[in-house]
């Protein structure tokens, strides 16, 4: 398990951090929040052409650049930082995972280079109403066109999903539990943006009438597929919260060090210096649970369902605790919405909920943990 | 007077003079010039010198009657205290009847983005320029300002005096054109406080409260008032509630006065909220739900149980036990305890906000509305300093700004 | 519902303050706390004889004053306070309560004036080994044995159950739930003291192997009187635990304003302040909610059930935890045997689990609420 | 020398002179006098002058051949080290060798009753007199002084300069009868640690280290290889398992040594307990229980992988990064949340101690040794401090005790 970052992952860091801290400042993040996509083709084809990040983690066979987690999570730990308006994790990680673990090498060979490339936008839709995160939940129905499928049914909370142009679908076929790939155009697909509490990531809620879909991979094979990449988009997005809780909480720092009150910096009262002591301690350690999570995907670890679980209920804590902090230090100006904390604290409360909240991912690693327990109990 | 006697008196004036028929204004005039609006206040100035102990029995035959008191939201109130204790006559004859008849409103102009907690480390200045004051700087956290007649205003007269008597208190005209007032948008998209821009605004000398350098005790009075207030805008917002065009009137004021507090409910957390939710999610039936549920409500019920016992003890003439100066910091805990909870059995809901998120966005108000309690009127921090401080007697901080020429503090150089 | 307390109750809080902290010093409750007992008949003979605090809520037709559990809660906070070791709770709590809550007026004649004066100590067996605090997990047995009845089984976390004059029982008799009167030194019983973590609060296990004893009440009819003991014990302990809380946050304070490091007061430092600050907060929420719970109990409150359960939490997690900042403001010396605090911190534990901990009473008194809610949730 | 070279030559070494049954001194008298005991250290003074990243090749050779090192216990070698860094040749003659073969033990009497996490205001006091020093004060929370030979003292000298001028260090022997030590018995039964009490206790002139006034500096010195070495005792702690005279003594050793640290482990929490307890008990079919022990172990996990990434980077040479300062503060977290998961799991269970409570009495030592984990070695509070001001670079707080004489500085006078 590797527990630093190579040399070459540190360039490749502070390389991205320089260009995306020049692409995307909270002015940018506040034009495209404004948005009705949230993103901007031009912008999206101009990241991707000068640093190929959505190609970061897809094969090179496919278009890609081969690297591991490992790196994507850099990627995705230095977008959080910015809060950078993107559909990147849509489509490098929700579609271009679902795709990597379900699908045919041909499904590969013909969907993935246009992800990599940035061209095409690609999205996952796998929840429903209620919200409920667990695959079994699905309703959304998929029957047998002829060579072809057709879905009907709903989905909700998909990110990028009135934007993207192209969805996987999770559907129940007759074989069971399977996945889909659909053209955002399709006909009887209904696409409508939701009113997400963080402007800067923007969901949609899908209605299906009779919609034409390709199978994805075999029929009824969706179930451990969909559950890893579930397991990939807890991790990343877990790495995404720790640079968002980092950031914020270099910001609060640099507040609280500039600001005078009372003819001192209120960084030397011991309350505040205690709060960013324990701010500090609670960021690092989730970051510790965030990489280990990423190192983990990257070995096969075989529990690593339970590790990304853990490295999400880790994030989901920090983030959001560290973004009340965060508003608390700043005090009255941290309330306003010409102050950018509320951004971050908006990202921090909706990727909290996101994939799980932390108490959904702590009790299921707890059923993973819990058969390695019962054999140890007599030890 | 004896208590029978004054409800008599109150009683019988009532019944001779109360007509919901009447205009608002008009309907107040009498009742100011009679003094039962206010009849706790000097009778020389709209009351009848009565003892604060005789004020509820007064208000009870209002209740009775159904008659409507004077005028009484917030600031209006704070700006009447002050002038009754600082102001010259010529001020009170000024101020105070409109004042009491609803005519004119108030705003308090002393935050500034420089001093949030630090209320006395103001910076706006005011200079005697040939024969009046001249008023530059900036104030923020203004409710009402853009509706407000007259501010209370609070700048820097001497930079060389030390930080507490270099301050002046005016009564300022909002209503000129060195005053700018611009709506302050918060994080959950309300606008509910106001800044306000000085710039060569204009104070005729008469408008000062007490004198030069004077500022910080006239601040001290509004303050204290604020304190032991901070109940009242809430429970006179709940009107009268009959047919008449007194009645008509007195609902669009409220209506107007209480506009910037819409979201007050959900920034305390919308404790109400949480078992309705619960159920109606289905989220209910786990337990760990219901224990976080149960933890807040083992400290929303320990915070108004706590409230009662202080009302109690304050009502019993005891003194002021420990209980008494907690509140906001627990419900700024109660607060922030609701957020969470609400988070949580909303689960993926709480992605969404507005008409597609639970309780028709109710949830995600609350959600980006608790951040203001625990800083708004004094942060957490300020309250946990003051209960060690005033209640505990715990040392004080060393003060590093309180003795030296103002000029001469380490200050904000930027907002 | 009072929300103060009459003049008459702080005079008799006032003179009680005053006798239990000159006769419950702690070097006393250190000399008692290594006895077996746990207590001394003499002490205890002499604090009944002077102030007669077990008759307090005992009717004066059984012997007793005939207060209300609002003057019971007065005597347990300050017991609570100096940590008096006594079988208070045990016989003027416990088992007086049973009697009367489940007794006929003929046992209340013959069993409750010995219990007010004094001069028979009593208290209450009803959980048993798996230390389940609900009724229904009482396994002891009850058969009827000509005019008498005999039990088998154990009982165990009973309080001074190895030093008790008499036991009242807690049994599953073929007709229900019952409950029984037994002598401690009847035949059969076997009373072993146990090793408890708080040695102020000794605990014992009863053997009964076919013990004589008496019924008390209807056979059957013991479910509603023993949960409404339950629920006094909660209340009433609850008080006595916010005695202990206060007296500890004082005594850390006093502590605090006197040690001095880095040339001031330790009472100066913010964070000290701060946690002053929060500790005064939670003890004196817990207080409301025990007076509210005690002034519920004596005004009949249809929801005392979760009252009870409320207050019970709240001074559990107060207690508790200023049990944990206390300590640590005392630094290294709070940590020693020499040291006070440890007595209060082993109290604190031990009441938290008594009668069933936080978790436990917030699921009771959720159970309670939710009738309510299902209604309300339409408004 | 290379690595390859060292490597043969310790191996060659061992070869011919290692055996198991020696004794364990006459063993170590040898092993000091070739260098390869400390190999780190000065030729001169028992060592080889090897560079410090050729000694872990040094340590895999031992291991290979299962040879015993020098002794190694606690404050032993912070005694050595202090002692080469501030020591004269005759200080180091008389105790470096005699260190290595354990047969004198050491203590360290720094903190005092009035004195915990502010060392530097020590007051027992050093007074020369005659030809010698006379010590008189008292000392706590000293780990083995029962048993030490000699004991590293830091005592005022004078009072007349400012706080951290006025001390002065020695090395003072323990077996004299000005020395009194009594053990300090801790809320938990055990007691590890001891009180020192000197009445006019005696130190020869000789006995100082570097010079009067300077001992804040070699006190220093002493704490940063203190802090440096905070995981030594416990890895050595393991001891050798083999056959032979030496491994017997070292057994023998290692058990005296680390009596005093027998409850560390519950005094972490004993995270590894607790699904073990949980399962066993049936705890765990409780969702409410499984959220908790969750929280407990994600935040054990993210700690113990936080001081993985820490060794990690350093290994690599690369800068220390905030990771590195935060691991006491994190168990100390860890504990305090262990010890409430283990309640919630114990549930009655927690009323219980020894044989009769949970995990044959390990729980409820738990719940009694873990208050001392965010007290012990700098309190949670100074480990804040620490990384506000020296990971984040926050202000110090003002020093109100550093620039005066010491005796004008307010200090405890009861302990």
């Amino acid at each position: 398990m590797k527990f630093s970052f190579s040399p070459e992952q540190d360039e490749f860091r502070s390389n991205l951090r320089r260009f995306l801290a020049e692409r995307s400042p909270a002015k940018e993040v506040r034009r495209l929040m404004e948005t009705d996509a949230g993103w901007e083709r031009d912008a999206w084809r101009r990241i991707n052409g000068e640093l190929g990040l959505t190609a970061v983690r897809i094969p090179e066979a496919y278009g890609g650049h081969g690297f591991g987690f490992g790196e994507q999570a850099i990627v995705l730990e230095e977008m959080g930082r910015v809060l950078l308006c993107a559909p990147y994790f849509s489509s490098a990680v929700l579609a271009a995972g679902a795709i990597l673990n379900a699908g045919t090498d041909a499904q590969k060979a013909a969907l993935l280079p246009g992800i990599a490339s940035g061209a095409v936008v690609a999205t996952l839709a796998s929840v429903e109403d209620g919200g409920d995160w667990e695959a079994d939940a699905t309703r959304l129905a998929a029957t047998r066109d002829g060579e072809s499928w057709r879905l009907d049914g709903h989905k909700s909370f998909v990110l990028d999903g009135h934007s993207a142009d192209l969805i996987v679908v999770l559907a129940m076929a007759p074989g069971g539990l399977s996945l889909f790939t659909v053209a955002g155009a399709a006909d009887g697909l209904e696409r409508r943006r939701l009113n997400s509490l963080d402007p800067t990531r923007k969901l949609a809620r899908l209605e299906f009438r009779a919609v034409q879909a390709a199978l994805l991979g075999a029929e009824g094979a969706a179930a451990g597929p969909f559950a890893r990449v579930m397991a990939e988009a807890a991790v990343l997005l877990a790495n995404e919260m720790v640079g968002g809780a980092d950031r914020l909480r270099e910001d609060a720092l640099a507040y609280a060090m500039m600001r005078m009150q009372f003819g001192r910096s209120i960084a030397g009262f011991q309350s505040m210096k205690h709060k960013h002591a324990d701010m500090l301690l609670e960021v690092e350690l989730a970051k510790s649970a965030a990489y280990f999570a990423a190192a983990a995907l990257d070995d096969g670890d075989g529990d690593v369902m339970a590790t990304a679980s853990l490295a999400k209920a880790a994030a989901s804590e920090a983030y959001t605790q560290t973004a009340v902090h965060a508003i608390q230090i700043h005090g009255g100006i941290g309330f306003t919405w010409d102050n950018d904390t509320h951004l971050w604290f908006k990202r921090a409360k909706a990727s909290e909920a996101m994939f799980g909240d932390a108490h959904f991912h702590r009790e299921r690693m707890m059923q993973q943990m819990m058969g390695d327990a019962v054999m140890g109990a007599g030890s | 007077m004896n208590e029978a006697a004054v409800r008599a008196e109150v009683a019988g004036w009532l019944k001779a003079n109360w007509d919901p028929a009447l205009g608002l204004v008009e309907w107040r005039t009498k009742l100011a010039a009679s003094g039962w609006g206010v009849p706790h206040w000097p009778a020389q100035w709209h009351g009848r010198d009565l003892s604060d102990g005789l004020v509820p029995v007064v208000e009870e035959e209002f209740a009775k009657a159904g008659a409507i008191g004077v005028a009484k939201a917030g600031i209006r109130t704070l700006a009447a205290a002050t002038i009754l204790a600082h102001g010259t006559d010529m001020q009170k004859a000024k101020y105070l009847l409109r004042i009491l008849t609803g005519e004119d409103t108030w705003c308090q102009l002393f935050s500034e983005p420089g001093s949030g907690s630090d209320v006395a480390g103001a910076v706006t200045r005011a200079e005697f320029r040939g024969n009046q004051w001249v008023v530059n700087g900036q104030k923020v956290w203004t409710t009402s300002a853009h509706k407000a007649h007259w501010g209370l205003l609070l700048a820097r007269t001497d930079w060389d005096a030390t930080k507490h008597r270099g301050l002046s208190y005016f009564i300022i005209d909002m209503k000129q054109p060195g005053v700018t007032v611009q709506p302050l948008r918060q994080m959950n998209g309300y606008a509910s406080f106001n800044q306000v821009f000085l710039t060569d605004a204009i104070v005729p000398p008469e408008e000062i409260l007490s004198s030069v350098g004077d500022g910080w005790t006239v601040t001290n009075t509004t303050l204290m008032h604020e304190r032991r207030g901070a109940d009242g805008l809430r429970s006179w917002a709940s009107g009268t509630d009959g047919a008449g065009r007194a009645y008509d009137e007195e609902r669009a004021e409220i209506a107007t006065t209480m506009e910037p507090y819409r979201w007050y409910p959900q920034r305390a957390g919308r404790v109400d909220l949480v078992m309705p939710q619960a159920v109606a999610s289905g989220a209910i039936d786990d337990p760990v739900v219901r224990q976080e549920i149960g933890r807040l409500l083992v400290m929303a019920k320990s915070a108004e149980w706590t409230a009662r016992r202080a009302r109690t003890a304050k009502e019993q003439g005891k003194p002021q036990g420990p209980e008494g100066s907690l509140g906001k910091l627990a419900s700024s805990n109660v607060a922030r305890m609701a957020a969470r909870v609400h988070t949580l059995i909303a689960g993926a809901g709480a992605l969404l906000a507005g008409p597609d998120g639970p309780a028709d966005g109710m949830v995600a108000e609350v959600l980006l509305s608790v951040p203001a309690t625990s800083i708004a009127g004094g942060t957490d921090e300020i309250q946990r300093n003051i209960i060690a401080e005033r209640v505990l007697k715990m040392p004080r901080e060393p003060s590093e700004d309180t003795k030296k020429p103002f000029r001469d503090v380490p200050r904000n150089t930027v907002s």
